[in-house]
């Protein structure tokens, strides 16, 4: 493992310590692992967070757009219901707040439980959970899918609607609206290794890839063969168009995310088939993303997520937004 | 009969077994999920017996709030929130107690396991750690005495070795499917470990299961 | 080697046809590796360009406020001077070209035979060569310093001087004080592999880094054990601001570049070194920029620059841009 | 005598000993470069002996500007404006003819070594392909026939591999500084192949060097 980092145990630490210094339109609640906006704003608040290791996920979606504050865990791991609370208090005004959740069960439960204190203390909390990560299958009878790069997404739609003036019922309604319309997978070249552990968090040869992979160097849903780009692609791209139910005449939003160390070259060869594709479909795209948005380390791999778009959703997408890994 | 003492040694106790089974419990994490959970568990007790050197050691229901607190702040996860409920119940049934005895013990268990239902929305026999928690209440409940303690601890143990044969419901090792069938779920020994230290913390005697060579 | 990709020679190719299906406002002009802006600009026009594998470099800063043509050329390859020469007839209006090149023989040659071609065609040429690289040592009896990192600086406030309505000789002045004012120097913890060759472009051990790295794979000026990321940037550092004459109340702009395979997290340690080594030298950093900019594949590691700026620099700096890669 | 169809015969034999000689020239570069000197060649090479197919054969200089112009275009790299400016040097020199003699030739190796030195800004003994044109011209100006052609393909394979020894001082090898002794410069290798097959062609009977244990 060859990391360029300090003491293991300072790693979260320094990177946010790194991030405000580099953005001074950030600024980190003393003592926390907690980013906010410079300037709080009068509106809904929106706070959302996890564990690190998914930069620029999430401190470079706070600002004017999208987030008010993102909360930092632990490599990987959700963050406590203290620090949450923490953010929730810095951020919101007398309009509420909206809390915007990855659907694992640690980050459900901090998030709730931080939820409920600060509803004790008077504040009022609304919680969406994304579930946007098509290659986990979907029942009754399971905790759901995973939320992975689409909650991006979910962060520029209600970061919108917010900025809009919207009160918390309809932010928290559109945000729900976009977790419906948001459909993700992604497929890893090589797991990560998270810096405490020291060990890669799973093998793979040289002529394998893992697909529907989550976002922590879990395991994906399968293993199989390396093939071409276009094959790859095809493979996430079918499992995302089926669950979708996309059609002829749709319009969608795009988002080619890399997973730490896949080339933005690849990246734009896999954006090529995908826009071919949907064009062949008759899918309108109205907008594509090609970067690191939700990352995994450095782990080579990428996600697609595909977001349905309505009117509005289409004019929430479009408003301006200027944070660091998000502008438009 | 457990007094304060008893309950800060049992802290103590539990992470000392925490810090030797912490590479059992992260390994069997890792076959079925992130492989963090005797890492996170040992940070969380850690910190609670930290946290306990600095608590008036007068109010159980003091002490299981500061445990529930550090926990909280210090652990993160799924394991995080789950343990602190569990403290958080212990504080409400104690609160300006010095001592309890079995049946204020049992109440409290049980009202953990509600705790832990209520948080985690996990039946039983979805491989998580009500899979332990839920016998261990109701063989207490049916004997809520010193020997009821132990017999709960009894069941805490076979009940973790049994979640070897579930396929997960919830967590991280639902999204493996039939893949989680074959591992002990971490979370169900992290528990049945708990139940063990806190039976020979409150009426002594208990023979310290061997985990490692039982689960891994 | 796993990459992400379709049959190898066509990898530039479908990467740049993925990048303009990903961002409208860029244009390939057909039949060639040239990107440009979809809609031409009346001023003084810049173009830019060089191998492939350094994405988002160079089509990534082809847009208002900064290039108005990027040429591709084969992976880790100066593009040809036919292309180059497309670009130039492409953009030219009637104010004149600038061209800029990054300090390699190959580049300079190619970017030279192609102004001369264009010159030929009473097209007015100026050309400007990015030498910023403080690995190598600079001396009369050398080719001088290559070209990193910091030429994107170079583009952005030649982008901005040119937007400004500036003339070609002044656009042409004003970049080459950008350029003498613009200290980079990178280290790799890992090789890339191009792939055509499908080889590793060197070896390091599990415990070494490559100091002074160049941006083509090429090994760098010396190899060292591997050591805390403060460490690392010391290194740099030292070397950068002895070179860069930086003293206490100087402005200063900096790039943390990610080389391609580095975490985000692991940039904004580093980068939390510099801002306090330079705020304790009473330096002013009046811009930091995060990201990757100018990459070698999958490589890990990455680059500082360092711009000093005076007044005009830093107002160039500051100017709006619209990029795929760089927003200001 | 290089007539035509001499001419287009040297283009063919060159492409053959480049594809020969690949993986020795990308490993030469590797070592001192960035290990794509032979890709790059052959690549050109390969695109105009194809481009020759469909060029009028009555011309030198056409022909030498066919070559030029695809090198140009397909190379890239250092080595395509260099070998370029080579044949748009001799297609200067050549302009509308279909044989050229030896002095014509001489005339024509000396302008496209100041053409190399006007591109590159080499001097000689900075280890690049100027080590091996400037003596090559040198033996040809002092003996401007066909037997001076064979003593320049001989000059100029002593002087490749006499590059060995140089440290760099253009090109990418120059930021290797003293690292870059030891290792035999890839441009000068390919560029006494060029006067070995160039000689063959005119004047027949050239032997093959053994390049591959000669420099690696
Ligand atoms: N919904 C749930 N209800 C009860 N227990 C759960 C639930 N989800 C997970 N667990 C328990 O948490 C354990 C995992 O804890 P840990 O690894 O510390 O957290 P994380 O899964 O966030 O990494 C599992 O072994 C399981 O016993
Ligand atoms: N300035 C120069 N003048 C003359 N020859 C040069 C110069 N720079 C490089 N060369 C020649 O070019 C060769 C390298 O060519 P090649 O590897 O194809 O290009 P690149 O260096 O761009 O990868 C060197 O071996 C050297 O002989
Ligand atoms: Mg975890
Ligand atoms: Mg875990
Ligand atoms: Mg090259
Ligand atoms: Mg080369």
């Amino acid at each position: 493992m060859k990391k360029l980092m300090n003491e293991v145990g300072h790693y979260v630490d320094q990177m946010l310590d790194g991030m405000v210094l580099a953005h001074p339109e950030l600024r980190r609640l003393p003592g926390t692992t907690v980013l906010v906006r410079a300037e709080k704003a009068d509106k809904v608040a929106l706070v959302s967070g996890g564990g690190s290791g998914h930069e620029p996920a999430h401190g470079g979606f706070v600002g004017p757009g999208m987030l008010d504050a993102a909360v930092a865990g632990e490599m990987f791991t959700s963050p406590t219901p203290d620090q949450i609370l923490e953010a929730i208090r810095a951020v919101h005004g007398d309009q509420g707040v909206l809390l915007i959740v990855k659907n694992y069960t640690g980050d459900v439960m901090n998030f709730e439980m931080a939820a409920e204190m600060a509803t004790m203390e008077g504040i009022h909390v609304e919680q969406v959970v994304v579930d946007d990560d098509v290659a986990v299958q979907n029942s009754t009878h399971t905790i759901g899918r995973r939320g992975i790069a689409g909650t991006v997404f979910v962060h520029k739609i209600a970061g919108a609607a917010a900025e809009a003036g919207y009160p918390l019922e309809t932010v928290a309604a559109v945000a729900k609206r976009a977790i419906d319309n948001v459909h993700s997978m992604g497929v890893a070249l090589s797991p990560c290794t998270v810096p405490a552990s020291g060990q890669p968090s799973f093998q793979l040869a040289d002529d394998e890839i893992e697909i529907g992979i989550g976002i922590h160097g879990e395991p994906g849903v399968r293993r199989e063969p390396i093939r071409s780009a276009d094959d790859v692609v095809d493979t996430l791209l079918d499992t995302i168009l089926e669950d979708a139910a996309v059609q002829a005449g749709d319009d969608v939003a795009v988002l080619v995310n890399g997973l730490g160390a896949t080339p933005l070259s690849e990246l734009y060869i896999a954006n090529r088939r995908i826009a071919r594709r949907l064009a062949k479909q008759g899918v309108n795209i109205q907008q594509t993303r090609v970067a690191e948005y939700m990352t995994s380390l450095e782990m080579a791999g990428f996600s697609i997520s595909l977001l349905k778009l309505d009117h509005e959703l289409a004019k929430l997408l479009n408003a301006p937004a200027t944070t660091t890994a998000w502008r438009s | 009969m457990l007094t304060t003492s008893a309950f800060i040694a049992f802290i103590q106790a539990y992470t000392n077994r925490l810090d030797e089974l912490q590479p059992l419990l992260d390994q069997l994490d890792n076959q079925i999920g992130d492989g963090d959970h005797g890492t996170n568990m040992t940070r969380g007790f850690h910190a609670a017996n930290e946290r306990l050197t600095s608590t008036p050691a007068d109010d159980l229901g003091a002490l299981s709030q500061a445990v529930a607190m550090t926990l909280l702040s210090s652990v993160g996860g799924a394991s995080g929130p789950l343990y602190a409920t569990v403290f958080l119940r212990f504080s409400a049934q104690w609160k300006g107690q010095s001592q309890v005895d079995a049946k204020d013990i049992t109440e409290a268990i049980v009202q953990a396991r509600d705790g832990l239902v209520a948080r985690g929305k996990a039946q039983v026999g979805e491989k998580t750690l009500i899979d332990v928690w839920s016998p261990a209440a109701q063989t207490l409940q049916a004997n809520p005495t010193e020997s009821g303690i132990l017999a709960a601890a009894k069941a805490a143990a076979e009940a973790a070795v049994g979640t070897r044969e579930l396929v997960a419901g919830k967590g991280r090792a639902a999204y493996l499917g039939e893949r989680s069938r074959g591992t002990c779920d971490p979370g169900s020994v992290s528990s049945a470990v708990f139940f063990e230290e806190f039976a020979n913390a409150i009426v002594g005697g208990v023979e310290k299961t061997p985990w490692p060579t039982l689960v891994s």
